[in-house]
């Protein structure tokens, strides 16, 4: 799909309000909590108190006695037989022979009423046999660690090492020892990071109706429906086309309702008490049983002359993803050194399995971890030789054509002009106050595209309908009817845009990977345009001359040029009023696997005070500076700058996962699961970047991810010129930053 | 013929090759003849790869075109957040 | 569960004292209804004591110390002008409980009873010198505030007892109070450590100390020697150190998701000389605030 | 177990309905008055999603028992616009993208109109601590605040121009 050039645009670029504005001031939204549906059941999950145990033998007898209780599922009630990836999301679903971690589901019940669920759940007998497990990702590769799963392991892990490591990979090129052996400063660290959780405010909540001959439906929060509907169908042995699922308003995702967690369940309940049922988790389990992310233990060694030229980099990365394959450490590794041209580069990836969650994508998946270690590194590098962190950077950032350190040349990139914008930016050379230290840092995502499907129909007014198939989480539909109105040419007030169901379009992938705006923009536009041609074609019988000699512009047929006619425009309301009579319905549709997504750089700079009796960081101030390509609508792309940044503070500062000796999560409440507070920021400045994405007809690049890539390492940066001392671990909690401080090292 | 780069990771099942020469004209086309060449690699495009072509990510339009001039790596596979 | 709504303080130790399972009384619920809802305590008998005449009540006595009703929210002192300039930091450290929406139901008995040792309004409450009335079925009695927390979760409360009022002692001349926490957040967090300290000048040299602590030890402590380091003292560096030091030495703190040992230790310190510094001030320039 | 007839005032209307002293005040919203504009974020009263007010004070819906409110006016997001017009927050929470997923929305705009209330010219830090209580994850809250800070000078420079 190419760019189209076009350096005019009459509604792109606007700030209109939001289609769903009104409904989300006004409580009027429905999110997956918020439906019911008449007979309907309430859900609850029995959940497994340990971090590993065989489960021996589950007695729910007395609980299917109790007065209200219709239904009670284990993992019997799913379909068998399953491999590979379906197998693992059965298997983290719901428990097989063991439970894998605190919080592991183990049984479901429907009842007349939450209360009796609940109830109900205190008398199922579950006999556990309790037996070793590990949390920790270094632990777990270690001699001896309790073994996750034998066999888990796949091809690409070499002999020798432990069960546990269940990928490897491995890339680079050049010639490390001369790369090294020309730099006149080498670092060599290591660095740690703790998992995280997406903590979308919305917990999971879903309502599901199944039928006994197989035929259901569901409403839930997510962020991809067809994933859903691939998913659950394949958990319960179901027909696709047979199950249909319609997203909810979403309260949150971050890559965290890309999969499925109780959905599988409430649809065996459903089928099996005959009934709708509704499941909502509480934020406990949110915490304990959704997908946080992984957690890493890095080693990060890069060389550098004094002038400052990177001349070799090599990182290992090793992963913990839970009690599955699956931890992000080929994005990770790929990324890692995206920022920089390198001759000599090698990267290793460790995926390994512990007794926790099975991790779920969390915005730019993988990538924070190694931004962290690598921007790390550049900042002691350039600490080190006495140079400035922007001019280095600009001195090896990649731009079009270099060859990336994954392999690829990369096409039209922005790297270079946030640098630049950073540079010359009034706080890169603010005066900082005592005890202040200021950070920056680059990072990258290189979005999707993934399958999408649009629907655009004219309506009999001229309104235009668009129907989508990836939720909206940000307000991507007023972006789609931005996207709409300046391709057909009609106001921005005009196009309507829905996001359908599984039932009324072609399979989307969701919206995840930055893709939402690219990809169902792209296909929007695609959509708008074959509608043109319909458009000009109907205007073209009336007057009857050929269609190609009819233009369409400012939402309205005209005749193109003296030699086609002398005729009255006809305005889409026009032509949409004697559609019926004109040969039906008109309307456009947009099919695509897009691939040219581009990618999207970052440059971030904080300023961060630390208090030194106490170890305690506050933020001062954050500029973030990002390539939108093209920001459709500037205000969503201010927000998701912002939000990006917001949570990787968080992440840098103060979230963390927290196991104890018993391999039980610690902090399964918002109480202790600090995620930034408003007090806690200060006003976060924006500046949009706009070096067009030639894979879209507007340019635009997806925005989403990369804005939680730079804030790790800006944020170890400040704090590290702070207090005098390089951060190499993560989250910089008080207690961490003061022994720094203190100079009893990181711990 | 089309060059398609291998991560490194892969030469223990190309015979230590981290070039692969292939007759090939869409990313199907290249990995059936990756796997066609070199039997190993079957389990890893199994389970999942990503093509990049001409700086373009290619990961289920397996009907994308390929010059014999392009510029062709496997990746693993991508994912979003 | 049962729950019940006595008129009466009679009427509610009579439901409690009658009671054989579980029993907790209720009254901003900021605790209880955590509780309940992480399956933690489902009382039997609930008994909400919101609809006992006075309970609501701020009162100023005659003498100018203060009567403060079992179920005045945390937001009903922050709106009491009059109960802020004689203690502001008993106010802190109710003010320092949980969120907006949080204030508006918590209670300093609550945050009492609960028994937890990081509970920020008790420390104010021990330093300024504070009691609470009990009623019970053996009479009623009256307990300083630092012997009502016996250990995390427990209180020295019998069966069938509650709180009536707390009693804050008239604020006098020339004196100053004040309560800071330590959480790595700015809201919302438990503390990690909590510092009162009251003090009394003659001039600009202390005549009178009470200095507590809050989330170093199984219960919020009053710590004699950090007073005993800082009177009379003009709270100049010297002073300061033998307080923080004294203020470190009473730690007897846990390692946990909040914080650890050393962490709660140094930080003790560190706060107890900050309230100090606050207090001062506020006692120096007493009225001039 | 013994369900309670409860008898309140939600938005200025007369409601009642039962129950079970268990439930919470955001549960019997939700789920027997059938305003699910107030949500459940945490049931912990960490996020102010459920944000209400009860006899004009701030809570959180989740930490009141349902049983609690007989007698009492409750306020939800549901009342806040004056039939099809909207309150001006709610107006400006739109025009700003103050919003993203909207999860959070219903509750900071309770909490918001009534800090506004209370203090009609906050200054920025004031507005951050009154909304330490509402978690937003999606907009970092610079957005909120900036709202939240313009609609207050719009009201003020609404109640000086009546004054005149």
């Amino acid at each position: 799909m190419a760019l189209d050039n076009k350096s005019e645009f009459k509604y792109i670029g606007t700030r209109p309000n939001r289609p769903d504005g009104l409904d989300k001031v006004t409580g009027r939204a429905r999110y997956g909590a918020d439906a019911y549906a008449p007979g309907m059941l309430h859900g609850a999950v029995l959940r497994s108190p340990h971090a590993h145990a065989k489960i021996l033998n589950i007695d729910a007898s007395k609980a299917l006695a109790m007065e209200g209780v219709k239904a009670i599922v284990t993992r019997n009630d799913f379909a068998k037989g399953l491999e590979g990836d379906d197998w693992d999301l059965l298997e983290n679903t719901i428990a097989g022979e063991k439970t894998l971690y605190d919080g592991h589901a183990v049984a479901g019940i429907a009842a007349t009423s939450v209360l009796v669920a609940k109830d109900a759940l205190k008398l199922i007998e579950v006999e556990y046999e309790v037996i070793p497990h590990v949390t920790d990702v270094d632990a777990a590769m270690a001699d001896g660690a309790p073994v996750i799963r034998e066999g888990a392991a796949d091809h690409s892990v070499p002999e020798g090492l432990h069960p546990n490591v269940v990928r490897y990979t491995e890339f680079g090129r050049g010639d490390l020892d001369a790369g090294f052996a020309a730099a006149d400063m080498v670092v060599d660290r290591s660095f740690k990071t703790e998992a995280v959780h997406q903590g979308y405010i919305e917990p999971h909540a879903c309502l599901a109706d199944l039928g006994a001959d197989g035929r259901g439906e569901l409403w839930c929060c997510t962020q991809g429906h067809w994933f859903v509907r691939r998913m659950c169908s394949a958990l319960l042995g179901l027909e696709t086309t047979q199950l249909r699922v319609t997203a909810s308003e979403i309260g949150g995702g971050f890559g965290g309702k890309t999969t499925v967690f109780i959905d599988p369940i409430a649809l065996a309940l459903s089928r099996k008490a005959g009934k709708p049922v509704k499941l909502v988790m509480s934020r406990s389990e949110v915490l304990k049983a959704s997908g946080p992310t992984a957690s890493a233990s890095m080693d990060v060694k890069m060389g550098m002359t004094k002038d400052g030229k990177l001349t070799a980099a090599t990182a290992s990365f090793r992963m913990q993803g839970g009690a599955f394959p699956g931890a992000p450490m080929d994005m990770t590794t790929m990324l890692a050194f995206s920022c920089y041209a390198l001759d000599n580069v090698h990267h290793e990836g460790f995926d390994v399995m512990t007794n926790r969650p099975k991790q779920a994508a969390y915005r730019a998946p993988g990538a924070p971890m190694g931004a962290f270690a690598v921007e790390s590194v550049m900042d002691e590098l350039c600490e080190g030789l006495g140079l400035d962190p922007i001019e280095t950077r600009l001195k090896n950032a990649v731009k079009e054509g270099t060859k990336s350190a994954f392999g690829p040349r990369y096409k039209a990139i922005g790297l270079i002009e946030t640098l630049e914008a950073a540079r010359d930016h009034p706080h890169y050379s603010a005066p900082l106050a005592e005890n202040t230290g200021r950070g920056v840092a680059s990072g990258y995502w290189m979005n999707w595209g993934g399958e999408t499907s649009v629907s655009l129909a004219i309506g009999e007014d001229g309104a235009v309908q668009v129907g989508v198939g990836t939720p909206d989480i940000g307000g991507s539909r007023a972006s789609m009817a931005l996207m709409a109105a300046e391709a057909i040419g009609i106001p921005y007030e005009n196009v309507r845009v829905n996001v359908l169901d599984t039932a009324a379009l072609g399979t989307n992938e969701p919206s995840h990977g930055s893709r939402a705006t690219y990809a169902s923009g792209l296909a929007t536009i695609e959509a708008a345009r074959e509608a043109i041609g319909k458009l000009c074609q109907r205007a073209a019988d009336k007057w009857g001359i050929d269609a190609e000699a009819v233009e369409w512009k400012d939402g309205a047929a005209y005749p193109s040029g003296p030699n086609a006619g002398d005729f009255e425009p006809l305005s889409i309301a026009d032509i949409a009023g004697e559609m019926g009579s004109t040969g039906g319905p008109i309307t456009g549709h947009h099919d695509a696997s897009p691939t040219g997504f581009g990618g999207s750089f970052g440059t971030h700079i904080v300023d961060v005070h630390v208090d030194p009796d106490t170890g305690r960081s506050t933020v001062k101030r954050y500029t973030v500076i990002q390539d939108a390509g093209k920001a459709i609508h500037p205000s969503y792309v201010e927000g998701q700058f912002q939000g990006g940044a917001a949570q990787g503070i968080g992440w840098a500062l103060n979230e963390e996962y927290v196991y104890g000796e018993d391999g039980r999560l610690q902090n399964d409440v918002f109480l202790d699961y600090r995620i930034p507070v408003a007090s806690d920021l200060p006003m976060i400045d924006t500046v949009i970047v706009e070096v067009p994405n030639p894979g879209h007809p507007y340019g635009v690049r997806g925005v989403g991810e990369t804005g939680i890539t730079p804030p790790l390492p800006a944020v170890a940066n400040a704090i590290s010129h702070a207090t005098g001392h390089r951060m190499t671990r993560l989250p910089m909690s008080p207690p961490r930053v003061l022994r720094a401080i203190q100079g009893k090292g990181i711990s | 013929m089309v060059a398609v780069n291998l991560w490194s990771g892969l030469r223990r099942f190309t015979g230590g090759a981290e070039v692969v020469e292939v007759e090939a004209a869409t990313v199907a086309e290249v990995l059936k003849a990756l796997v066609e060449a070199h039997p190993g690699l079957d389990p890893v495009i199994k389970a999942g790869v990503s093509v990049a072509v001409d700086g373009e990510i290619v990961q289920r339009a397996l009907n994308h075109p390929i010059q014999p001039d392009s510029e062709v790596f496997l990746l693993q596979q991508f994912r979003g957040g | 569960m049962r729950y019940h709504t006595p008129a009466s303080f009679d009427d509610a130790v009579g439901i409690a004292a009658d009671a054989t399972g579980v029993t907790r009384f209720l009254a901003g619920g900021t605790d209880v209804l955590v509780q309940l809802r992480a399956d933690i305590v489902t009382p039997d008998d609930l008994i909400d004591v919101k609809h006992i005449p006075g309970v609501r009540d701020i009162t100023q006595n005659s003498d100018g110390s203060w009567a403060i009703g079992i179920a005045v929210a945390g937001a009903e002192m922050t709106e009491c002008p009059a109960l802020i300039a004689d203690w502001p930091g008993v106010v802190e450290g109710m003010d320092l409980i949980g969120s907006t929406q949080v204030q508006g139901r918590a209670t300093l008995v609550g945050n009492l009873c609960n028994g937890s040792p990081a509970a920020d309004a008790v420390p104010g409450m021990i330093a300024a010198g504070a009691t609470v009335s009990i009623t019970g079925p053996d009479g009623n009695r009256t307990v300083a505030v630092e012997d009502i927390p016996t250990g995390p979760g427990r209180t020295a409360l019998n069966k069938g007892e509650m709180v009536t009022a707390v009693n804050i002692p008239a604020r006098g001349d020339n004196g100053g109070d004040a309560y800071l926490r330590f959480i790595p957040r700015t809201e919302m967090d438990i503390a990690v450590v909590g510092c009162a300290v009251n003090l009394r000048v003659d001039g600009d040299v202390i005549t009178e100390a009470r200095v507590a602590l809050g989330a170093v030890a199984p219960t919020a402590r009053l710590v004699a020697d950090a007073a005993t380091a800082i009177i009379g003292t003009t709270l100049d560096e010297g002073a300061l150190a033998a307080l923080a030091a004294a203020a470190s030495a009473a730690c007897n703190p846990i390692d946990d998701k909040r914080g650890t040992i050393e962490f709660r230790t140094h930080v003790a310190g560190v706060l107890a000389q900050r309230a100090a510094k606050i207090a001062y001030a506020r006692a120096t320039c007493a009225g001039g605030e | 177990m013994t369900r309670i007839h409860v008898n309140t005032t939600v938005n200025g209307d007369k409601v009642d309905f039962l129950a079970d002293p268990r439930e919470t005040l955001l549960d019997c919203l939700r789920d027997k008055v059938g305003m699910t504009g107030a949500k459940e974020g945490c049931g912990t009263g960490d996020c102010g999603a459920c944000s209400v007010t009860l006899d004009g004070r701030l809570v959180c819906s989740c930490l009141v028992l349902g049983v609690e409110a007989e007698g009492k006016q409750v306020e939800t997001i549901e009342g806040m616009a004056n039939g099809g017009e909207l309150h001006p927050l709610q107006q400006k929470f739109i025009e700003y993208a103050a919003l993203q997923c909207g999860i959070c929305t219903p509750g900071i705009l309770v909490a918001t109109q009534a800090l506004l209330k209370k203090n009609p010219d906050p200054t920025e830090e004031e507005v951050r601590y009154w909304l330490a209580g509402n978690l937003c994850r999606c907009t970092g809250y610079d957005k909120i605040i900036r709202a939240v800070m313009d609609t207050a000078k719009d009201l003020r420079a609404e109640k000086v121009g009546g004054d005149v």
